[in-house]
């Protein structure tokens, strides 16, 4: 693979079950056609997502994230997309701290019946990381050195990351 | 505050609805606001350049925006409703498109005038003068019964112009209520009187307009009061060929809804141009009292 | 009437065309013909209002670009405002007309309508505002037939003072034509 | 660790494997990936031979972790792990690999599509390695059921529960049941009465020994989970005591206040303020509408209790029940609580109310009504007794137009959908005109004409070719009113013409909205609507009559428009899913819970017992603990999930500071593992 003159993203897809991976299941029985560009990772609701997935993912080499739930007021679980939300609020500016562009991980929410705006958004979402460009933070701080890289970056045990 | 004046070609001085603009500058210096010309300003292109070159269309209608930001002003009186949704629509058009945009301002050679509130003469009124017109009424017209005729370009299209409801507008109304006068309940409120054909398919202004006038009468109503010079044109210019055509003879007097202000504030009728109408406006001058 | 189609003449991509232009989405239109059952002009009109986006839609692109109805158009937007799925109509008739000029195909039938619209333009162009009496003369030269249509209002108003033989000039008419020079279609 | 996984591709005939080379997912599942010991495709895994295949392999293999890489899990997940389990395979053992929806059907590259394959299977065998065996979670059941919404679909459902020996509460917030059933005057396509046959299933429902009805009575709130619901529901002041009373109309017949426009009639004729919404209504016992009532408006002015007023006690007089009278003017909403262990939720639709069109005057005209007040202006027991009389002067109209599609296909109103009903009813509208005003024209604007049902499109061609209506294919644009006519401004696209019709009387086919209070009846019970607030169901093809709350269900049109055999074919199904879980004294739920490490020795935790779960759980799941020593002292209060109680969100998992709760079946072990497994090839 020639990556050097022609750079495909990766982008890791944070799907709730009842929801967005439902619109996604559905753009596929109207065969709308999208980039391939991302894997579908599904749990039951978006306010599951302990932010050191995401990181995670951009340890494993992924240069977007994408995490997708419900419309506001149609969580299955009630409120679950609205914590996703509020956990991100205070995980983004530990993001830019971090030095990691917040516009690699994105945040929609697609519900069962719109598996076009499912189609519309990844496609969007892959786009948008392929302008960014490749996301080489990881390596950079490995580079460091491989003990003191996680330091400050990926926060080692745990995240209080549940706002009031 | 000041608000810019737009006249337009049709009602500035010297032209074919120039009363209009009397009317409203009369009723202006009584009432406020105070209104001044934008200097310089230029055609909208009306009808003819939006029906034929979108571009042109908004370039010319972009250029007095423009301007009017240039001399400062916030918002714009532009009481001729062709121009008003010729103006509010362009100013949408290239703040949503931004190719448009750059295009525009290449060919006006200024930035886009994106901040300027444009209003037309009912939402001035409505806006700022009620209670000025409620203080300073000198006569009222009880029992005139007045049919507000809207036409197309002041409510539509609605979700742009964002002015009243599109098949029943009320803010007329409630300005000739609050004059003294009588607003009849009536059908053709915002129904097309072929608008620019007036020259162009004059067989097709003779038909609206004879619809509109039959309802209007038929309504009880003894005069009509507009807010447009394309409307007050065809109404009151095209009766006597309706006459002929139709064999009806309505005789039903059209009046800007700035004269009947103006008259309930006591201005004599010449200053206010009724005099240059085409069917007689006494009986409605009469009427105040 | 009949509508060829095949592949080397691609005409189904007119709506798409169209709608690149103006961004109207022409297939959003179902053919309620709720457009064509509140047109004021549509008694004159060749083609309902309804049948002229039917047009568009299957890619009649001639029949469309020169038919009389889009030239009848009144630019009323009763259509569009009235529409369910809220086509612009109007608005489209305002494309239609754009194109059927740039490629020579308006219809002869309507001369009155597209010479008015010329003479009102020319009038713009030369003074930077519409003077009135300036622009009848022009479109009276331009359509013979109709001189005499106005003969008994036309002097009315200028014995009301109305129509002014002093055309209006602006000061920025040289920024007019420019505007002019540089919006001119393709 | 030492997990003997198996894989097995799916060709799903050609619709995977045109895209995708499943020959070569199974080939580098076997070869490249840890813990694969066997791998293979087969033409369709779901049918009987590939389950077969699948059982065999575990056993002749040894499997002890399965990934099936076919269509969404959605489809099969149950199907597969049902047959793990006949070889005794934990089913959480099994897991699916989506590459159907989300790979062959949305990518053409075959090269691409056949990458994204193997990677997909690739996060699904490591997190298969991961998957733990989970024991399924029994939980006991209330064998009683609640029916909210007395129409056609409560009655139905209610009636077919019951009928099942299941006691059923039956809740309307009405005075009566019926619904709008009761209000039609004929029905479609075969003209027979509806009260008719409406009102022998009401009174059956009022006497079945299983039915327990409130009516004008709403739901407070609803608490609990499947097989164990807590049900508030909120009696409301009905002045009136039912026990008492015997209906035997005295009241009303003396009620001084009658010009009180009836709903029930559409506004079209009057009731008293003490009133039955209609002869036959269930129970036939009144209520007094005290807004309008005279009594309760003085008491209200005059700030005093309602039995002190003075100003009108006619009903009350007249009451002839002692010593105590069954009219009780201090009667105050009253709260009941129940248990029950499934819902049906059969609450129905309005009427698209007739303000909506500006161009169809807004309701400003009276000749301009709505479909149900045609039916009521149709219907016998109506308030001109089936005579078609306009409302305005009560003329006898000759010229109807009917327009379809009012309100409905009009996303500019706010409406895409389109009601279903409205051409079948405007079919009967014209022939119920034309058999009452014979010399009668009816004139129908419509768009398409829909009339998908059984000896439906016999019907609706008979109204054209029989009983001679008029359709024009056309939108109408405008009515207005000329004198005592009214213009109506349409079009004919099949001539391509415009229609001008002076009509006496229009009746638009107003379209069927989903209650004002939909959204709030959705989150009392929590459950999905769509963006139309019509209640969504499970799943549109093979889970209609399950709401996305399990244990709760839908019957009739508050899940869409449908007319009255859909309606009652659902709300029968609805009903046997209710019998189906009511039949066993225990519940299975899928073992999707969360839980607290207790690690040994036995009591240890690592919970630091914050509660930061108990505050972001949904269902109030997360309970607290005492760690006690051996004398009874309280070492630490930890967390501890209520099993019952948890839906499986993970909300906690997320929110938990210590690592201590976890999600399982998505365990951060997994989703890691899934994670760290991605490559991107």
């Amino acid at each position: 693979m020639s990556e050097e003159t022609k750079f495909e993203p990766k982008i890791v897809a944070f799907l709730c079950n009842w929801c967005t991976y439902a619109g996604a299941d559905l753009a596929g029985t109207g065969r709308r056609q999208y980039q391939a560009n991302v894997r579908i990772i599904k749990l039951p609701c978006t306010g599951g997502i302990d932010p050191l997935f995401l990181i995670k993912a951009f340890e494993r080499g992924a240069d977007g994230i994408l995490v997708s739930g419900c419309h506001p007021g149609d969580c299955h679980y009630n409120s679950g997309n609205y914590h996703a939300r509020r956990r991100w609020n205070v995980f983004k500016p530990l993001l830019e701290f971090c030095g990691i562009n917040p516009d690699r991980i994105q945040f929609s929410w697609i519900s069962a019946a719109e598996g076009g705006k499912w189609v519309q958004t990844i496609n969007s979402v892959i786009d948008s990381v392929r302008a960014l460009g490749p996301f080489e933070g990881y390596q950079k701080i490995n580079a460091i050195g491989p003990e003191g890289s996680g330091e400050g970056f990926a926060p080692s045990g745990k995240t209080g990351c549940e706002c009031k | 505050m000041k608000i810019g004046y737009y006249p337009g070609c049709a009602i500035t001085r010297g032209s074919s609805s120039e009363e209009y603009g009397m009317s409203v500058m009369k009723v202006s210096q009584v009432v406020g606001p105070v209104i001044e010309e934008i200097p310089d300003w230029n055609c909208c292109g009306a009808s003819s350049a939006h029906a034929t070159n979108h571009k042109l269309s908004t370039a010319l209608s972009v250029r007095n925006l423009s301007l009017a930001e240039k001399y400062e002003y916030k918002e714009i009186l532009a009481p001729c409703p062709m121009c008003s949704q010729r103006l509010i629509i362009s100013q949408k058009d290239v703040q949503d498109d931004e190719a448009l945009r750059k295009e525009v301002e290449d060919a006006i050679e200024m930035p886009c005038g994106s901040s300027v509130k444009v209003s037309n003469y009912l939402e001035i009124i409505k806006n700022y003068c009620m209670d000025e017109i409620a203080q300073k009424i000198k006569k009222s017209a009880k029992g005139l019964k007045v049919a507000c005729y809207y036409g197309c370009l002041l409510v539509r299209p609605p979700k742009v112009l964002k002015f009243d409801d599109p098949e029943d507008p009320q803010s007329m109304d409630e300005i000739v209520k609050a004059i003294g006068a009588q607003p009849v309940d009536w059908e053709f409120k915002t129904n097309c009187c072929g608008g620019g054909f007036t020259l162009s398919r004059t067989d097709v202004v003779v038909k609206l307009t004879n619809d509109i006038l039959e309802g209007a009468v038929e309504a009880g109503a003894d005069a009509i009061a507009v807010a447009c010079p394309m409307c007050h044109a065809n109404l009151d210019m095209r009766q006597k060929k309706i006459e002929k055509e139709y064999k009806r003879k309505f005789n039903i007097p059209i009046v800007y809804i700035s004269e009947l202000i103006g008259l309930s504030l006591g201005l004599g009728s010449i200053g206010l141009g009724l005099d240059k109408h085409f069917v007689d406006t006494k009986s409605v001058v009469n009427a105040y009292s | 009437m009949k509508i060829k189609i095949n592949l080397s003449e691609r005409s189904s991509d007119f709506a798409k065309e169209v709608e690149k232009r103006s961004g109207i989405k022409v297939k959003e239109c179902y053919q309620c013909g709720k457009c064509t059952a509140g047109c004021p002009v549509a008694y004159e009109m060749d083609y309902m209002p309804n049948q002229i986006i039917r047009l568009v839609q299957i890619g009649a692109r001639r029949e469309a670009l020169t038919s009389r109805t889009i030239w009848l158009c009144a630019s009323c937007i009763t259509c569009s405002t009235r529409c369910p799925k809220e086509v612009k109509i109007a608005e489209l008739m305002d494309v239609l007309r754009e194109m059927a000029l740039e490629e020579n195909l308006a219809n002869p039938l309507e001369k009155n309508i597209t010479a008015f619209h010329e003479s009102f333009l020319n009038s713009v162009k030369k003074h930077g505002r519409i003077s009135e009496v300036w622009m009848l003369n022009e479109y009276k030269m331009k359509r013979p037939k109709t001189a005499l249509q106005d003969l008994v209002v036309a002097p009315q108003m200028i014995g009301k003072g109305k129509l002014s033989f002093l055309p209006h000039n602006i000061k920025g008419k040289d920024a007019i034509s420019r505007i002019f020079k540089k919006c001119k279609p393709k | 660790m030492g997990k003997k996984i198996g894989v097995f591709v799916c060709h799903c005939g050609t619709n995977i494997s045109a895209t995708v080379d499943v020959e070569k997912v199974a080939e580098e599942a076997k070869k490249k990936y840890p813990g694969v010991s066997y791998a293979t495709t087969y033409k369709y895994m779901c049918s009987d031979p590939g389950q077969k295949l699948l059982r065999e392999k575990i056993e002749e293999e040894g499997l002890t972790g399965v990934v099936v890489a076919a269509c969404s899990p959605k489809m099969h997940e149950r199907t597969f792990r049902n047959a793990a389990v006949k070889t005794g395979l934990n089913p959480y053992q099994v897991e699916v690999s989506n590459i159907r929806e989300q790979c062959s059907w949305v990518h053409h590259d075959k090269a691409l599509g056949t990458e994204k394959s193997i990677d997909l299977v690739r996060m699904m065998t490591e997190k298969a390695r991961k998957d733990r065996s989970l024991d399924s979670i029994k939980v006991p059941v209330t064998k009683r059921a609640l029916v909210i919404g007395g129409g056609i679909a409560g009655i139905q459902a209610a009636l077919d529960i019951a009928d099942g020996g299941i006691e059923v509460i039956l809740v309307e917030k009405d005075a009566s049941i019926g619904g709008h059933m009761a209000q039609l005057s004929e029905t479609f396509p075969t003209l027979d009465c509806s009260q008719c046959i409406l009102t022998p299933r009401m009174v059956e429902v009022a006497q079945h020994e299983n039915i327990k009805l409130y009516t004008w009575s709403e739901i407070e709130s609803v608490g609990g989970y499947i097989g164990n619901f807590d049900v508030k529901i909120r009696k409301k002041a009905r002045s009136v005591d039912l026990d008492l009373c015997t209906g035997c109309s005295s009241c009303w017949q003396v009620c001084p206040s009658k010009k009180i426009k009836s709903d029930f009639e559409m506004n079209l004729g009057n009731r008293t303020a003490i009133y039955i919404p209609f002869p036959q209504a269930i129970p036939s016992k009144p209520v007094i509408d005290r807004e309008h009532c005279l009594l309760f408006r003085d008491a209200r002015k005059k700030g005093i209790p309602p039995a002190e007023s003075k100003v009108c006690r006619k009903c009350y007089d007249v009451c002839p029940i002692a010593p105590v009278k069954a009219i009780d003017y201090s009667h105050e909403d009253e709260i009941v609580e129940e248990k029950v262990g499934a819902i049906v939720v059969a609450t129905g639709y309005q009427e698209l109310k007739n303000n909506l069109y500006g161009e169809y005057g807004k309701g400003k005209y009276a000749d301009v009504i709505t479909g149900l007040q045609f039916e009521r202006l149709a219907s016998a027991s109506g308030p001109t007794e089936g005579l078609i009389k306009r409302p305005s002067d009560g003329k006898e109209p000759e010229i109807v137009v009917f327009i379809q599609c009012v309100g409905s296909r009009d996303p500019a109103k706010g409406c895409s959908y389109c009601s279903k009903t409205c051409c079948m009813y405007t079919a009967k509208h014209t022939m119920l005109y034309k058999h009452k005003v014979h010399h009668g024209h009816a004139f129908v604007f419509y768009i398409d004409i829909r009339c998908g049902g059984k000896n439906y499109e016999e019907f609706s061609l008979r109204a054209i070719e029989e009983e001679g209506a008029t359709y024009l294919r056309g939108r109408v644009s405008r009515i207005y009113k000329k004198g005592d006519k009214l213009i109506v401004l349409g079009a004919d696209t099949l001539t391509g013409s415009q229609v001008e019709i002076e009509a006496d009387m229009v009746v638009l086919a107003s379209a069927m909205k989903a209650q004002d209070d939909a959204e709030d009846v959705a989150r009392k019970l929590s459950i999905q609507y769509d963006k139309d607030r019509f209640f969504s169901e499970l799943h549109p093809k093979l889970r209609p009559v399950e709401s996305s709350n399990a244990g709760i269900f839908l019957a009739g049109a508050c899940q869409g428009p449908k007319d009255i055999p859909e309606t009652v074919a659902q709300a029968s199904g609805a009903a046997s899913k209710v019998q189906a879980l009511l039949s066993s004294d225990e519940l299975e739920r899928e073992p999707v819970v969360a839980r607290v490490d207790r690690l040994p020795p036995p009591l240890f935790s690592t919970c630091i017992g914050c509660f930061y779960c108990q505050r972001v759980c949904p269902y109030g799941a997360i309970e607290q603990e005492d760690i006690k020593a051996r004398d009874g002292s309280v070492i630490k209060t930890v967390a501890r999930v209520n099993v019952g109680l948890c839906q499986g969100c993970g909300l906690c998992a997320a929110t938990c500071r210590s690592k201590s709760v976890e999600l399982e079946g998505f365990n951060d072990e997994q989703v890691f593992a899934e994670i760290n497994s991605v490559e991107f090839n």
